[in-house]
């Protein structure tokens, strides 16, 4: 079972420091609010990915250790260090008003990919074989998480995946400018090192049936994703030269496709419509448009795919609703109508209106449908079905209405992001694992250990952001001998610096007001408001801190409170304070192999 | 009733006329008025013959200091408002000061625009919005004798009668965003490099533009698809996009500019858009319409403030007066100038 | 987290509860963030609330310098007087309503310069006044001159090539003077204050708190923060108090051992 | 050539790093050739709790008072900075720090009381010293690199006086202090390049090997040093503490000792004592500490014991205003202390004076056996200024101590009757020439004698002495003489440079106006003074009191009213002011 080369038993958390009497795990609701408010990096991952200790990780210089604590949770860092949608840099605290520009997570993560040494220092424990089989329908980033967390833990997986090469949306749904194959190839390589098989050309429903696969296995988990372009629904959407969004970019991927027209519109706003917007100029389009009916800011793709696309020379057409695609026999245009923004919906998406009587013609020579996909029905087969046929789960507990049979991935929840089906599958891997044997293999918990003062410098504090190279001009990106990465990547070097940026929010900075002089040395010395005179501390319902009540009025003060939700971990409260009363603690979210209770 | 807070951002004619206006309307009011240019209110269509040597730079401006502190505001120049928090209603400078208000005026005007694929080569090129700019093409064009004009749009067109009048060789690029903000066709096209050709200016005909490199200090080489061209100096005319940036992830609705209703009110409370920054549906048209120009923005600065302090008058913009240039006919009435 | 959420939560409530800080006046005081004087009031501030001594029963006696701005920040009676004339002013504080608790406080430029020929003869006489002495070795509010405290060799502005001059200890001449109660305290240790003052202030004559503390502004090479945490540590544990001989050994041979040095036998 | 007049204030709380900033400001530009006039204010209280201003008025001319009118504001604190904002100039240039460590309310915002005119410079002074030094600390470094990028000033003035100032703290210090200062001139040089304003590079300049930079502070220190001081003793006091600090630093050099005595009593007692063994010695104080040597003042006037004395006036009473300037002391030190204790009190009007006068003060004080005061003032202390200053020889600082014939050995009367007053006062280690000084009335001989002739005598020998001293006091010097004025304007100390500078603008208005500058504040040149009065339709006297000390003296000289234009404003008088008192008085004259 090691012959792979796997460490047989690793520590769990990324720590470098031995475990100790200094150490403790909690699992109290309110350190794991602690974390979502103070770390808030990790808590926007939807995969909860212990950013903080891998960049430091990187800023040390060790870029496999970098590459396994991401590994631990998101299993693609190579991948997701280009194309991932960054949830976790909206939150990074050097965002904040007046600290700068967020740290480029996502970029420090593809330089551990990058520079990592040759092989691989495996972090995760793996569990004794539990005798049973799970069988997983899609090779995408959902089916490959639940596959390797259901191997790590001790079942037999087989993957069934349709096409001739697995990998899912990742292959097929992202064009190769963005992201190398070698690179893809590579990391799906090491998931499925672990002992799982796969049968790559089968398309369960078609070639084999659920219910056989059933009968096979313990458990089967659909993760087949998200297949079925939506569409426009107006008149015209069957003319030639009208393309859905999702199979163009497959064509092109698989090779199908090699020329295109030469004015295309495109309708949709998220990375569909911008990866289908930029095949179709390296494959010779001259005039290119997305066409949305809202406005840039609602574009559901991240700063620099906008830059880029319009570096590249695409043009985004704002406030223009399809009405219906024009042309005798072949494309000629789209009918769009104007549109007025109306109030937010709650979830904080915009809604427009058409304005009667707007309507204009823009001409076209090709159309490509990119707003959105759907899971495909399934045919036949166990479980309660919608009224297309797709298959309904539970979204909590991945069940589906038959025992044994499971969804997970954007084929339960619709299309997300990639980073988002990872730790759906990984959820429903543990969930799955839980079913079949009765009991729970890892737990989340806070770690919580005595730390020294950080190396950060307070300079660091004004560093730059790094923003990622590209290939300029941007002519060098359409040289036809080979696929030309147009993000070129950081050296080393930018890495390293880059990563310097990072507060490491997950040190805890602790003032004991019982030992505490209140002489302000340590507000004297801070870098912004985050030590503040304090009345009062409210708390939560999960007992966590909600509130520090401030004053000004002297006799008010009860306390001198630091506040780490603002605290840029810069470390001069602790060299300054008089009376050794402030306490710095690291702490981390992360998964713990639960020991099985033996029976004495 | 205490003193109301008004804020307006941006000094230019819009933010001029509306400041006024609420002046007239509210004696006590507090006014606050931001610019982040470091220079007083000027007259754009000016700078041509600021740089032709037919005025001087002085006459530019058309208010003083004292003016302000006549009509009691408080004129912050070279001072940016980066943010404005519409829930907490104020708004945020760059030097991060945090100024509260009752009431709000965007007024920022436009920019110079230069598409993305260019954005590489803007320290090279000089656009013409500013007085600063003015100033730096009258010191370039000592050393100079050669300019070259990519896009073209109304500005360029004034811009090229001052440089013939200095005897400088001009060559133009001409390209679909030529006289931004109308859409190029070829009979204007042919009207205009007729023109222009009689005038002794030079048209370059291609498709792109694909490089351009500062070989030195006053000699530029720039890459067509066609052929190498030297110039001095390079001027990007792609016309003016309003200059709102600083308002993305507001909640306000920004498309080229604010999106306003007929009375200049946003989505917000109390806070309204005015001048080239605000964008307005034009039923004719079919489409928003972006107000350019001194006259238009000079009324919509009035109209935002007036509804601000209570009124309620609507914008009624006649097609052929927003887009003065709209047809051919039109086209040649501002051609003739030339 | 070192400290649950709901244990701060329950602190900070605590604190508020407990009129900790009752003796404190509204005025923020303008020592400078980080000076050692916010330990020494703490530690009084402290012994007031646990004596329960009413604050209006309380004259807080001060001079001139940073120290004398004490009465300003003490929610007491308050007497500030000029440079160096505290223990007078508290002398007659004190004779004229022998019912009040009188707190003297000053620095060492006022105690035991200008001021020096003051505090022998409160000593010598008795009088039941509590004689806090701000020892930091610098003159802080001139902005950094030394003072009889400073060490041979200490550098400011007014001394670059160093003082020449021996230091006085405070501890010593107190023992010399006859103080009747000496204690030797550091501000760093606002609990070891708060006891010993608690027993100083029942001492029926005239007690004296040599109380080490920094400047954290004008004083980077002595008597820091770091320095004084390193030097400083408890008297030997079967130190007896009431022998004056070996109070006087154990201040001659030791500078900063700290608590009460002496106490006479009632 | 243009000619330059350009005021620069530094604003910051204390602890920014403002008074350094300043003094950077007046050695660069020192450097550069122009002409400073430079003045810090400082808050008594703690660090971190008050307001620090300097201002440095740098000219093309002579300068001879302060700005009124600021035409660079650098703000190293900006709530601070809002009170600096009244006397800003139009189109002055404001240097501030754009990115503070918190977000700023309105309400104490610098930008947001600005005079629309003014041309705002934002710079993150923080974020670029910690940028080139890991430190905050360094960010009034940056803030003067803004500044001198704007201006135009040749960054190497800055850089070479940041070096001389740091270089005593090695190597480090200098570099994170240079590269702090060009990280700010390198920000300001790129983001304003198109509104730098070369209001310093269009200057010529020629850098006057004699002149020096000096604070009276620095000049009254060199002057002791040159008078061949032995000993100072003295106790901290703002303002005069600086002069016990350089005199620290640099007697030891030149054979002298300071002993920082336990308090003023002390100080001025053995200043007596030094004295009295024949070693000039000095003390300098200010009004509070002046006021506790008045006793023993007055026991070196009936002792007859020279003393140089040092008052740096600061506003008063008692503790008054510890950091701001008043000419108030003048009373106290002629007629302070117990009995009729009249004594010599000179006062200097500028740095260069400030130098002289101390010197003169020993020479004085030997002469005529009693303690000479030299009545400065704060901002006369706290100023700069770039002068030649010409030392003075070893005999021009010589010694004026006149000692008793050798034909009276033996027979030596300490107190001596003489037509002058002066009684030849021997030395302890001159042999046969015994005596025993004291404070107790005596006879000629020295014998305590308490009888009402010989206190009549005795108290009219030691007046006759002193009004015989006029003859080696400086007499009033008249400015734009002639022989008859509209307004005769006089005044004294400080207040001098205003005077000088409001009379020539009043002049150049085409108004017969005279100034008149008093050195001698007692004994008195009467004559002098009583003439130029009399020359005048109306006699101005502008001071920085609320009595009108000099004018209360001086009154009587003439039978006209003497106008006063007083201020306890705690900061120099503008010579706007008294400009328009001076026109104010003429139009009613006219009338």
């Amino acid at each position: 079972m090691m012959a792979n080369g796997f460490a047989p038993e690793g520590p769990i958390n990324s720590n470098t420091e031995p475990e100790g009497p200094n150490v403790l795990y909690s699992t109290d609701p309110a350190d794991f609010r602690y974390m979502t408010v103070n770390v808030p990096c990790q808590s926007a991952c939807p995969a909860l990915t212990n950013i903080p200790a891998y960049i430091r990780a990187l800023y040390e210089s060790k870029f496999g250790l970098s590459y396994e604590i991401n590994r631990i949770v998101n299993l693609f860092p190579g991948t997701l260090g280009r194309i991932c949608s960054r949830p976790c840099e909206l939150k990074c605290r050097h965002g904040e008003s007046e600290l700068g520009n967020p740290v480029n997570i996502c970029h420090i993560k593809r330089a551990a990919a990058d520079f990592r040494p040759p092989g691989h220092t495996y972090l995760s424990p793996r569990f004794a074989p539990s005798g049973k089989s799970v069988c997983i329908v899609g090779s995408g980033p959902a089916g490959l998480a639940a596959a390797h967390d259901l191997a790590i833990l001790g079942f037999d997986v087989t993957i069934y995946e349709a096409c001739h090469e697995p990998g899912g949306m990742l292959r097929y749904g992202i064009p190769d400018f963005r992201l190398p194959r070698d690179i893809l190839s590579e990391e799906i390589q090491n998931v499925l090192r672990l002992g799982i098989s796969l049968k790559l050309g089968v398309n369960v429903g078609v070639d084999i049936s659920l219910e056989t696969l059933m009968a096979d296995f313990g458990a089967v988990l659909v993760a087949s994703g998200c297949y079925e372009s939506m569409k426009l629904d107006v008149p015209g959407e069957n003319l030639a030269g009208v393309y859905p969004g999702l199979e163009y970019v497959m064509d092109v991927a698989a090779g199908y496709k090699e020329s295109i027209g030469k004015k295309v519109l495109v309708t949709g706003a998220g990375f569909t419509a911008f990866d289908c917007s930029r095949l179709a100029l390296r494959l010779g389009a001259e005039d290119v448009s997305i066409c949305i009916r809202g406005f840039e800011e609602d574009l559901r793709v991240t700063h620099d795919e906008i830059l880029e696309a319009k570096r590249e020379g695409i043009k985004i057409r704002s406030l223009s609703l399809s009405k219906q695609i024009l042309g005798s026999g072949k494309v000629e245009g789209i009918e769009f109508q104007r549109t007025r923004p109306i109030e937010r919906t709650s979830g904080g998406r915009r809604r427009v209106q058409p304005i009667e009587g707007s309507e204009f013609v823009v001409e076209a020579d090709t159309v490509i449908v990119a707003i959105g996909q759907a899971p495909r029905p399934l045919k036949g087969g166990p479980g309660e079905k919608n009224d297309r046929g797709v298959l309904l789960a539970d979204r909590k507990t991945f069940q589906s209405s038959t025992p044994g049979l499971y969804v997970t991935g954007d084929y339960l929840t619709g299309p997300t992001t990639v980073i988002e089906a990872i730790a759906s599958g990984r959820r429903a891997a543990e969930r799955i694992a839980q079913d079949l044997t009765g009991r729970k293999f890892r737990e989340w918990a806070v770690r919580i250990q005595d730390f020294r003062i950080t190396d950060r410098d307070r300079s660091w504090d004004v560093l730059p952001r790094i923003e990622m190279p590209t290939v300029l001009p941007v002519k060098d990106r359409f040289l036809n001998e080979e696929v030309v990465e147009v993000e070129s990547g950081y050296s080393s070097e930018q890495a390293h610096e880059e990563s310097k940026r990072c507060y490491l929010c997950y040190l805890h900075y602790e003032i004991d007001v019982a030992k505490c002089i209140y002489c302000r040395y340590c507000i004297d010395n801070a870098p912004r408001d985050c030590i503040k005179l304090v009345k009062q501390v409210l708390l939560d319902e999960t007992g966590a801190v909600k509130e520090l009540v401030e004053t000004t009025n002297w006799l008010d003060v009860n306390a001198v409170v630091i506040d780490n939700s603002r605290c840029i971990r810069c470390g001069e409260c602790v060299r300054v304070c008089p009376v050794d009363c402030i306490s710095v603690s690291k702490v981390e979210l992360l998964e713990r192999p639960l020991v099985q209770e033996s029976k004495a | 009733m205490s003193v109301k807070r008004f804020v307006i951002i941006g000094n230019g004619p819009a933010a001029n006329h509306a400041a006024k206006a609420l002046r007239e309307k509210s004696s006590e009011s507090r006014i606050t008025i931001f610019s982040k240019d470091p220079f007083r209110s000027y007259s754009a269509h000016l700078l041509p013959d600021f740089i032709a040597g037919l005025i001087k730079e002085e006459d530019l401006y058309n208010r003083s200091y004292a003016h302000y502190n006549e009509m009691d505001m408080n004129l912050r120049l070279g001072q940016r408002v980066v943010s404005v928090d519409f829930s907490k209603r104020n708004v945020i400078l760059d030097h991060k000061e945090v100024v509260q208000f009752d009431g709000l005026i965007v007024a920022t005007g436009g920019k110079p625009r230069i598409p993305e694929q260019f954005q590489l080569f803007q320290d090279i090129m000089l656009t013409l919005k500013t007085p600063l700019d003015a100033r730096m093409w009258v010191e370039k064009l000592r050393n100079v004798e050669s300019v070259l004009i990519i896009g073209g749009d109304l500005t360029s067109l004034s811009l090229t009668k001052a440089l013939l009048k200095l005897d400088k060789r001009v060559k133009f690029i001409l390209n679909e965003d030529s006289f931004w903000p109308v859409p190029l066709n070829e009979e204007i096209y042919r009207a205009v490099t007729d023109r222009l050709e009689q005038r002794g200016v030079e048209i370059v005909h291609c498709q792109r533009i694909r490089r351009i490199t500062q070989l030195e200090e006053n000699l530029l080489e720039v890459e067509t698809d066609r052929e190498i061209l030297e110039t001095g100096v390079l001027g990007a005319f792609f016309g003016l996009v309003p200059d709102v940036g600083f308002l993305a992830r507001t909640g306000l609705d920004i498309d080229r500019g604010i999106l306003v209703d007929e009375f200049l009110k946003t989505r917000f409370a109390n806070v309204y858009a005015a001048g080239d920054c605000a964008q307005v549906y034009h039923p004719a048209l079919r489409d928003y319409w972006v107000s350019i120009g001194h006259e238009n923005a000079t009324a919509l600065g009035r109209i935002a403030a007036l509804n601000l302090a209570g009124s309620h008058f609507e914008v009624r913009v006649e097609p052929e007066n927003i887009l003065e240039v709209g047809g051919v006919k039109v086209n040649t009435s501002w051609w003739t100038e030339f | 987290m070192k400290t649950p959420a709901r244990v701060l939560a329950d602190q900070v409530n605590q604190i508020q509860k407990s009129g900790r800080f009752s003796p404190r006046s509204a005025s923020l005081p303008t020592w400078c963030p980080g000076c050692g004087y916010f330990g020494i009031h703490q530690g009084l501030n402290d012994c007031i609330s646990s004596l329960e001594i009413p604050l209006t029963q309380i004259v807080t006696v001060s001079g001139i310098g940073c120290a004398g701005r004490y009465p300003f920040f003490s929610n007491t009676y308050g007497l500030h007087t000029v440079h160096g004339r505290a223990l007078p002013a508290a002398t007659g504080v004190k004779l004229g309503n022998p019912n009040l608790t009188v707190f003297a406080v000053g620095g060492d430029g006022d105690g035991l310069a200008i001021g020096g020929g003051h505090l022998p003869h409160i000593a010598r006489r008795n009088i039941n006044v509590n004689y806090l002495l701000f020892d930091n070795s610098i003159y802080g509010l001139t902005k950094g001159q030394p003072s009889p405290s400073s060490p041979m060799g200490t550098k400011t502005k007014a001394s670059p090539y160093g003082t020449v001059d021996k230091p006085l200890n405070a501890t010593l001449m107190a023992l010399a003077y006859g103080a009747s109660f000496v204690a030797r305290l550091f501000a760093g240790d606002p609990k070891g204050i708060t006891e010993a003052l608690i027993e100083g202030v029942r001492n029926p004559g005239f007690s004296i708190f040599h109380i080490y503390t920094t400047c954290v502004t004008f004083d980077k090479n002595f008597k820091t923060w770091a320095h004084l945490k390193e030097w400083t540590h408890a008297l030997p544990q079967d130190y007896d108090p009431t022998d004056l001989g070996r109070a006087f050994n154990e201040v001659l041979k030791d500078d900063f051992s700290l608590g009460v040095i002496f106490k006479r036998d009632a | 050539m243009p000619e330059v007049d350009f005021t620069v204030e530094v604003c910051g709380m204390a602890g920014d790093g403002t008074i350094a900033a300043g003094g950077l400001i007046n050695e660069a530009m020192s450097h550069g050739g122009f002409s400073v006039l430079g003045f810090d204010s400082y808050p008594a209280e703690i660090r971190g709790f008050g307001r620090c201003v300097t201002n440095s008025r740098i000219g093309s001319n002579e300068i001879v008072a302060l700005g009124e009118k600021t035409h660079a504001l650098i703000s190293l604190n900006d709530e601070q900075s809002r009170s600096r904002t009244p006397s800003l100039a139009e189109h002055s240039l404001v240097f501030f720090d754009s990115n503070p460590p918190a977000y700023v309310p309105e309400d104490s915002s610098l930008l947001s009381v600005l005079p629309p005119g003014a041309q705002v410079f934002g710079i993150p002074f923080g974020a670029l010293a910690v940028g080139a030094s890991g430190a905050s600390r360094g960010r009034n470094l940056t803030a003067l690199g803004g500044f001198a990028a704007v201006t135009g000033v040749d960054p190497n003035l800055f850089r070479k006086v940041i070096r001389d100032k740091f270089k005593s703290k090695g190597d480090r210090l200098v570099d994170i202090n240079v590269k702090s200062f060009d990280a700010g001139y390198e920000y300001a040089l790129e983001k304003f390049s198109d509104r730098l304003k070369k209001i310093f590079s269009k200057i010529e300049t020629g850098h006057d090997p004699q002149k020096v930079m000096l604070s009276g502070n620095q000049a009254i220190g060199m002057a002791a040093i040159d008078a061949g001081l032995k000993l100072y003793f003295g106790y901290p006091i703002t303002p005069a503490t600086p002069i016990m600090e350089y005199l620290a630093k640099y007697l030891p050099e030149h054979g002298g000792q300071v002993v920082q005595m336990e308090d003023e009593i002390s100080s001025i007692g053995a200043v007596l004592g030094s004295f009295y063994a024949g070693a000039r010695s000095m003390t300098a104080t200010s009004g509070p500490g002046f006021a506790l040597m008045t006793e023993l003042i007055t026991h070196g006037v009936m002792a007859e014991i020279p003393a140089v004395i040092l008052d740096a006036q600061r506003g008063g009473p008692a503790t008054g205003l510890p950091t701001k300037t008043e000419q108030s002391d003048l009373h106290a030190a002629v007629f302070g202390g117990p009995g009729d204790s009249a004594r010599i009190v000179i006062a200097p009007t500028n740095v260069e004076e400030c130098y002289h006068f101390v010197i003169r003060s020993f020479q004085l004080a030997e002469k005529y056996q009693t303690p000479v005061i030299v009545l400065t003032d704060f901002f006369l202390h706290n100023r700069v200024e770039n002068r030649p200053l010409i030392r003075a020889t070893e005999g021009q600082a010589a010694s004026w101590n006149v000692f008793p014939d050798e034909a009276f050995k033996d027979h030596y009367q300490r107190y001596a009757d003489t037509p002058s007053g002066i009684s030849p006062r021997a030395l302890p280690g001159m042999q046969g020439f015994n005596f025993i000084a004291t404070g107790l009335e005596h006879t000629e001989k020295g014998s305590p004698d308490y009888s009402p002739e010989n206190h009549t005598k005795m108290s009219e020998k030691r007046h006759r002495k002193l009004r015989y001293s006029l003859k080696d006091l400086e007499k009033p010097a008249e400015f734009f003489a002639s022989d008859h004025l509209d307004v005769g304007v006089i005044g004294w100390g400080s207040t001098f440079g205003s005077v000088l500078e409001a009379v020539e603008k009043s002049r150049k208005n085409g108004f017969k106006v005279g100034a008149l500058k008093v050195t001698s504040i007692f004994p008195y040149h009467s004559e002098t003074i009583g003439a130029f009065m009399a020359k005048s339709k109306r006699v101005l006297v502008p001071e920085l009191n609320y009595e009108g000390q000099l004018a209360n003296l001086i009154a009587h000289l003439d039978s006209k009213p003497v106008e006063r234009l007083n201020f306890v404003t705690g900061t120099p008088i503008p010579p706007s002011a008294i400009q328009n008192r001076i026109e104010e008085l003429l139009e009613v004259e006219a009338q």
